[in-house]
């Protein structure tokens, strides 16, 4: 038995529930346990608070950090968002002592202290390197064999390189692989490594900007053909959805292209039903992805 | 009573302070005549006996003048002099000898101005610190 | 007994006018050992020096100081007198009375003493001097050149047409290196062959350049005037002694693979030569694709072969060459982009590199000189060229790489000359045209049309239909990012050390600069030589250059290497560290801080004991420091000279 | 050169050359013979002897006198010609360029103020007057110079922590001085006997009637060599070894077992001061003690004495000793003399001429491995 505390963020629970519940009953199937973190807050966001007060961000980030550690666990997290803000959080305060005495002095009036004794660690991780692809290979039990996946990996898992080293940044190739773990085919498509738009305060403050950059990627993933996005961050996830929703609104623009956490595919290839991968909280019906699925079948 | 004049020896390498020395004699560099210097064929070359000998013999300072690092005419013999300079300043300071007594200097040959103002600085700093112990005999 | 005579120079006035010169010859001579002193107007001069020839002749001098000017100015002016008056030259100190005193002093008396302190001391160390005389060295008079390109085919024939025998190894089987891969030649246009090849018959002709091909240099022994390599001649699995070049095997034989000559451009035979020109004309089988070799079926090639060269289990020889000096001329490797993954290289079919394309440009390479994309062999009518591909990069190598700048305009240019509707386009940051009538050639290609694009490209994509590569590049004159479908994109890769220089570095004992290629001695004024005596630089193994720079630098080396080995004898200075067997712990610091690799550790007795090789030690001193117990001492610097002088220089009165 | 010879009893030498068989010196280096030495000064060669390097070889480690038929003390007749020698302007080579004599001599000059209680951690408790003192001699020069490959203050340390455990806070002064021992054998005996002056002020004023220290130098030298300069007092004089297993005797304290332990015997302590069981009788409270075959009267040296004699040859006999050590299959070498501590770890460090395996024993001082195995810690 393996054990992890969750660092669950607020896009999650609050929009995507089914993203955990997908993930965590997976993990019981390889015995891994997820251990919660109680009066987690947000993470905070990454490049937008840090880029208006770096100790507020830090001390948020720190606290979120310290009380996941009093669970002993490394600390995990679903979104990329979450897991730039620990993760970078996480190196400049051990790397910089004098730093970090001070953001402890601001954690100390909550009674709290970071000790960076956690790694922190991102969903992908544990399903690449703990479980392994040959291990879901064998897990499948509906291989979803002639699907085209379009992969997403998202900005702030991968960069910036320098800190979160996980090999390739430009051209990664995990979530690559663990799509076709599942059988489907996963298919190269026009500025994969582009932002899916959410990122840096961006939605908040000029929709049009954003919505452009969606735009772009589910043209350049429709035009690649693919049958569904498959992402590892709730931001994109959010972004892909909604946004396709947003998009049909201002636009009148209508793509209707699934969106999937990865969790979510590789429960769609042991048989788990719509609800159950919580798919049915979404503003994109899967109907196409499943109808393929179904039809393939027969 | 007469003003306390130090004495002072600088081992120079033969290469860039030795040339550094006759740079500042060519130039008339005007510099105070405490010092005498011996030519060492590199500051690498310098054992930190040398310098505790010349303490024990009276000296008020010892300089040892190398090739800036990195310009070793020998590749790293400067590296090596700093070294032993170190290991030399631990032993003083048990023995409870002024390390403002020793002075470990890069000077290249084109550098006449700087080895005229280094002893000028030198000679200062050894007045104030006063006549070295070792000198008095009993 | 000794008897010391000590010389005070008037230098004019430029002494005497401080220095009480009399009086300080009257307290010379009162010091222990010191026969006599004598002070004189211009102790250099001829009646100056006959002075001190005719005092060691007639009064029994043994030893001599003269204070004067730095021994920089006329140290050897006097060792000479002493040599010509019979005496030891290296039993002369000079006391610098003139740099050291009465050049930086002003008060009369003060500068005195200060004088006589600094003769006292020289009197002190000349009593003690010993005698030295400086051994001589045989000189093995030819010259190991390392490497077979432009470099070493230029360095082997200065020295071979001077009258010198040369050793040249190549690792590849033939001749020509990198030069011999290229097409044109900026800015000229020459075509590469037709000015290399006539050098490559020119080395096979010479009688005094003694070639190995497809050989390394596995060990080298030995130090200046004496080296001695360990050449390892690999099997070509044919008798070179019986191949008349007839080239029937190659056309025969049945397998094809990728040419690496070719840079994978195009096919070659399991058994080759590389080109056509090839020196030696003699082809290799690879072991690797041979289906004899690798599955013992076919063997086609030892059936047709007319004069029954063929022999697959032929083995490597091993050759010892002795040889005076070394000239290390192993060139450059490309770049490998695929670390660039933001170009797609190794992915896109149709992004090549500056080296693929020099191929598919050579009119003997694998298109017949015609530029085709490797996609769909389509001739390509839009290109674009990416510079500083793993140059001047943080990520990659920091330094410029020198030749890719004027290599793209080149290319672009023959390919616009050709095909003058195709669209060029150069992505750059800086353009370096530093050569001569580089900038004019550079002018001409912006006359011709060819468009320079200021900005680094950010990333290269693919039209998935098409194959056609798309440029994404911030227009930093434009002050736009821009998106540029081309049919074909070159990327301009630099120059990196060639893969096993660090092994060649550890073989000759070198240094290697921080970006990998090896060190020479002085940036600017020893630019051919390095820290080993006896072995010098040649060429792009010393850091990347262009084709003139190279031929320069190689005619540099020449006269290096020749340097050494135009001498029958070397003479070696005797002021160097000397080992005393019996004190000698064997412990090995000395060896170990020797910048120079003098030292050795040889065994005597049952015991082992360093020992210092007069040919390669400089005299630095850093053994002697090293040493724990004081087994090595630095002749005429030893500790009790330095003690004896500290004494002289701290016993005066101030 | 009579009086040396008179007094050194040099006139009974029967030429018989026990003594030459019996030198380690002279096993591995042709050139010297205590022999031809004393043959040399009955036959009133005085110049010969003082320009003679070889005069400078022996370790005054006495395993000739031991033996000598006609009790020649030898090394005592050694230590007079090298005055002899000095005086006439010669002079003794020195390990790490002379740094080592300089560093003494520079202790002779009265108003030095030295930093060499540094080491002295809040742990150890030391006072500046009482009955105990101890005289912890160049351990603190020793660390500055050769602590790359051997911790000499730790054997300050544990003789302080030991004294502490039976109840004593040693006086340790900053007034300590080089005992003088390595300038007497080297023949600069004015300098030595400016030290013993100082030192003996240094003791008296500390009011301690018992001295301990941790080199067997320092024991020999105070003991035998400041008899004059001690004259009229009453002050006993241990090694920390004696004082060891008198504390275990009574039971003051107790050691754990720390394995197997061979011991090497320093010159000064066995063949100079006739210590021989008290270290071994530590040894055997905290482990089993296998002795070498060389052992007590006969054992051998390390290898340099005063550090003047340090060649070759030295080398030899440690890398031997170490050989012999290792083959007794103990786990490691004890020895009771800081110097023999740095001279047999220094044998090992960069080339060896011999298989590493062959001399790979540890080599620990005899205080510190008592520390170490202290109860109760």
């Amino acid at each position: 038995m393996k054990e992890y505390a969750i660092f669950l963020g607020c896009i999650i629970p609050n929009r995507y529930p089914g993203i955990e519940t997908t993930s965590t009953s997976i993990l019981k199937d390889f015995d891994i346990e997820l251990l919660p973190i109680n009066g987690a807050s947000c993470c905070p966001a990454p490049g937008v608070f840090s880029s208006f007060h770096l100790e507020s961000w830090l001390a948020i980030a720190a606290r979120n950090i310290a009380i996941g550690e009093e669970t002993g666990r490394d600390i995990v997290t679903m979104c990329n968002g979450c897991y730039g803000s620990l993760a970078e959080a996480n190196h400049l305060l051990n790397g910089n002592k004098e730093l970090k005495d001070k953001i402890n002095d601001i954690l100390s009036k909550v009674g709290c202290e970071f000790k960076g004794n956690s790694k922190i660690k991102h969903m992908i991780e544990v399903f690449s390197e703990d479980i392994g692809v040959k291990k879901i290979q064998e897990y499948m039990k509906n291989p979803l064999d002639g699907i085209k996946v379009c992969t997403h990996y998202g900005c702030h898992f991968l960069k910036p390189s320098e800190i979160k080293k996980h090999g390739s940044s430009e051209r990664p190739k995990f979530l690559d692989e663990l799509v076709r773990a599942t059988g489907a085919e996963s298919i190269d498509y026009k500025d994969k490594t582009m932002c899916c738009g959410f990122g840096g305060g961006v939605r908040a403050r000029d929709i049009d900007v954003t919505l452009d950059f969606t735009r772009e990627k589910l043209k350049n993933i429709i035009s690649a053909g693919g049958d569904c996005i498959v992402d590892q961050c709730a931001s994109c996830h959010l972004e892909f959805d909604r946004g396709q929703a947003e998009i049909k609104k201002i636009y009148g623009e209508e793509f209707r292209l699934p969106v999937l956490y990865f969790t979510q595919l590789i429960g769609l290839g042991i048989g788990m039903g719509q609800k159950e991968l919580g798919l049915t909280f979404q503003n994109i019906p899967a109907e196409s992805l499943l109808d393929k699925i179904n039809g393939r079948k027969k | 009573m007469t003003e306390f004049s130090p004495r002072i020896v600088a081992f120079c390498c033969n290469w860039c302070s030795y040339v550094g020395a006759d740079l500042a004699g060519t130039s008339r560099l005007q510099y105070p005549d405490n010092i005498r210097i011996i030519k060492v064929m590199c500051s690498g070359q310098v054992f930190p006996s040398y310098i505790l000998k010349a303490l024990e013999l009276g000296a008020d300072g010892v300089m040892v003048a190398g090739c800036h690092i990195g310009d070793c005419h020998y590749v790293s013999g400067n590296k090596k002099a700093q070294e032993r300079v170190e290991t030399l300043l631990r032993v003083m300071k048990t023995l409870g000898l002024d390390p403002r007594r020793v002075r470990l200097e890069w000077i290249s040959a084109s550098e006449g101005v700087k080895f005229a103002n280094t002893v000028k600085e030198f000679v200062e700093e050894v007045k104030e610190l006063g006549p070295n112990q070792l000198g008095v005999r009993e | 007994m000794t008897n010391i005579g000590v010389y005070i120079c008037h230098c004019g006035t430029n002494i005497a006018g401080v220095v009480d010169v009399e009086a300080l010859a009257k307290r010379v001579a009162k010091l222990k050992d010191v026969s006599l002193a004598r002070d004189y107007k211009y102790m250099c001069s001829n009646p100056g020096q006959d002075l001190i020839r005719d005092d060691i002749k007639h009064r029994n001098l043994d030893r001599v100081v003269v204070a004067a000017c730095s021994p920089r100015m006329h140290e050897n002016t006097y060792k000479k007198v002493l040599a010509s008056a019979g005496l030891n030259p290296f039993l002369l100190e000079i006391a610098n009375i003139r740099e050291q005193a009465s050049w930086v002093h002003l008060d009369k008396e003060k500068t005195t003493n200060k004088a006589f302190d600094l003769i006292n001391m020289a009197v002190s160390k000349v009593r003690m001097d010993e005698p030295l005389t400086s051994m001589s060295a045989n000189v093995i008079q030819r010259v190991l050149v390392i490497g077979a390109g432009i470099a070493g085919i230029q360095t082997s024939l200065d020295i071979a047409n001077i009258g010198y025998d040369v050793v040249l190894v190549e690792k590849e089987q033939s001749i020509g290196g990198r030069m011999s891969q290229l097409g044109k030649t900026f800015p000229t246009l020459d075509c590469s062959a037709c000015i290399l090849t006539p050098k490559m018959v020119e080395v096979s002709s010479n009688p005094r350049i003694k070639l190995f091909t497809y050989s390394e240099v596995e060990e080298i022994s030995g130090f200046i005037g004496n080296f001695k390599a360990k050449i390892r001649k690999k099997s070509r699995g044919l008798d070179e002694s019986l191949c008349t070049g007839c080239g029937l095997c190659q056309e025969k034989c049945p397998t094809r693979v990728p040419s690496e000559y070719d840079e994978k451009m195009g096919k070659r035979k399991a058994i080759y030569t590389l080109f056509p020109q090839a020196v030696p004309n003699i082809p290799v089988i690879d072991r690797a694709s041979c289906l004899y070799i690798t599955k013992g079926k076919c063997g086609v090639c030892k059936k047709v072969c007319p004069v029954g060269a063929i022999d697959y289990e032929r083995g490597d020889e091993f050759i010892e060459e002795e040889v005076g000096a070394v000239v290390v001329a192993s060139g450059f490797d490309p770049f490998d982009p695929t670390s660039k993954e933001e170009y797609g290289f190794g992915i896109y079919k149709n992004v090549i590199t500056g080296l693929q394309l020099e191929r598919l440009l050579h009119a003997a390479g694998p298109t017949q000189g015609e530029v085709v994309r490797p996609s769909d062999g389509a001739v390509p009518k839009r290109i674009a060229f990416v510079q500083c591909v793993g140059s001047r990069d943080e990520h990659a190598n920091k330094y410029c790489s020198r030749v890719c700048c004027m290599y793209a305009i080149k290319n672009a240019l023959l390919i616009k000359e050709h095909h003058p509707e195709s669209e060029i386009f150069i992505y750059y940051i800086d353009i370096r045209a530093f050569g001569k009538g580089y900038e004019e050639f550079y002018k001409r290609a912006q006359e011709k049309g060819i468009k320079f694009m200021r900005g680094r490209v950010a990333e290269i994509f693919e039209e998935p239909a098409s194959r056609n590569p798309v440029i994404r590049a911030d227009d930093t004159l434009l002050g736009m990012v821009t998106e540029n479908e081309v049919d074909m994109v070159v990327l301009s890769v630099g120059m990196i050390p060639r893969s096993d220089s660090s092994r060649i570095q550890k073989m000759l004992g070198l240094a290697a600069s921080p970006d990998g290629f090896f060190m020479e001695a002085h940036a600017k004024l020893r630019p051919v030589d390095t820290l080993v005596d006896g072995v010098f630089l040649a060429g792009t193994a010393q850091g990347p250059k262009d084709i003139p720079d190279t031929v320069a630098q190689a005619k540099g080396a020449a006269s290096g290497a020749l340097g050494v080995v135009s001498h029958k004898a070397l003479l070696l200075s005797p002021l160097i560290s000397e080992v005393d067997e019996r004190l000698c712990r064997g412990c090995g610091d000395c060896k170990d801080v020797c910048e120079y690799g003098a030292i050795e550790l040889v065994t005597l007795d049952t015991r082992k004991v360093a020992k210092i090789n007069p040919a390669i030690c400089k005299g630095c001193g850093s053994c002697v420091v090293a040493c724990c117990n004081g087994s090595i001492k630095l002749r005429n610097f030893t500790d009790s000279i330095t003690f004896a002088m500290l004494e002289a220089a701290l016993g005066g009165a101030l | 050169m009579k009086q040396i010879i008179k007094r050194t009893k040099a006139y009974y030498c029967v030429e018989c050359g026990k003594c030459s068989g019996s030198c380690p010196v002279a096993r591995v280096n042709e050139g010297f013979s205590p022999r031809v030495i004393v043959e040399r000064a009955l036959s009133g060669m005085k110049g010969e002897i003082e320009g003679d390097r070889e005069l400078w070889t022996c370790l005054t480690c006495e395993a000739c006198t031991t033996k000598c038929p006609s009790t020649v003390k030898f090394s005592e007749f050694i230590r007079g010609m090298r005055s002899s020698a000095f005086n006439s302007g010669y002079t003794s080579r020195c390990s790490q360029g002379g740094l080592l004599h300089s560093i003494q001599r520079v202790q002779s000059y009265r108003d030095l103020v030295q930093n060499r209680l540094q080491w002295i951690s809040d742990d150890l408790k030391t006072s500046t007057e009482g009955e105990v003192l101890y005289f912890t001699g160049c351990l603190p020069y020793f660390e500055n110079l050769f602590s790359g490959f051997v911790n000499p203050l730790e054997i300050a340390r544990s003789t302080v922590k030991i004294l502490n455990k039976a109840g004593i806070s040693p006086v340790v002064s900053p007034n300590e001085r080089c005992c003088g021992h390595d300038l007497l054998w080297t023949g600069n005996v004015e300098t030595f006997q400016k030290l013993a002056r100082l030192n003996v002020e240094m003791i008296k004023e500390s009011g301690a009637s018992r001295i301990v220290t941790s080199c067997p130098e320092c024991l020999r030298t105070l003991k035998l060599d400041y008899a004059d300069f001690l004259e009229g007092t009453d002050i006993e004089i241990v090694h920390i070894s004696e004082f060891i297993s008198s504390l275990i005797k009574n039971n003051d304290i107790k050691l754990n077992r720390a394995g197997i332990m061979t011991y090497q015997d320093p010159c000064r302590l066995g063949r100079h001061m006739g210590i021989y069981d008290a270290p071994r009788e530590v040894i055997k409270s905290m482990g089993e003690l296998v002795e070498m075959n060389k052992n007590r009267e006969e054992s051998s040296c390390c290898g340099v004495s005063a550090w003047a004699t340090c060649e070759g040859n030295s080398k030899q006999m440690q890398i031997e000793r170490l050989i012999e050590a290792k083959s007794t299959g103990a786990d490691m070498l004890v020895t009771s003399c800081p110097k023999c501590l740095i001279h047999l770890r220094c044998a090992v460090h960069n080339q060896i001429p011999v298989e590493k395996e062959k001399v790979d024993i540890p080599v620990v001082d005899l205080t510190v491995a008592a520390c170490r195995a202290l109860a109760g810690e």
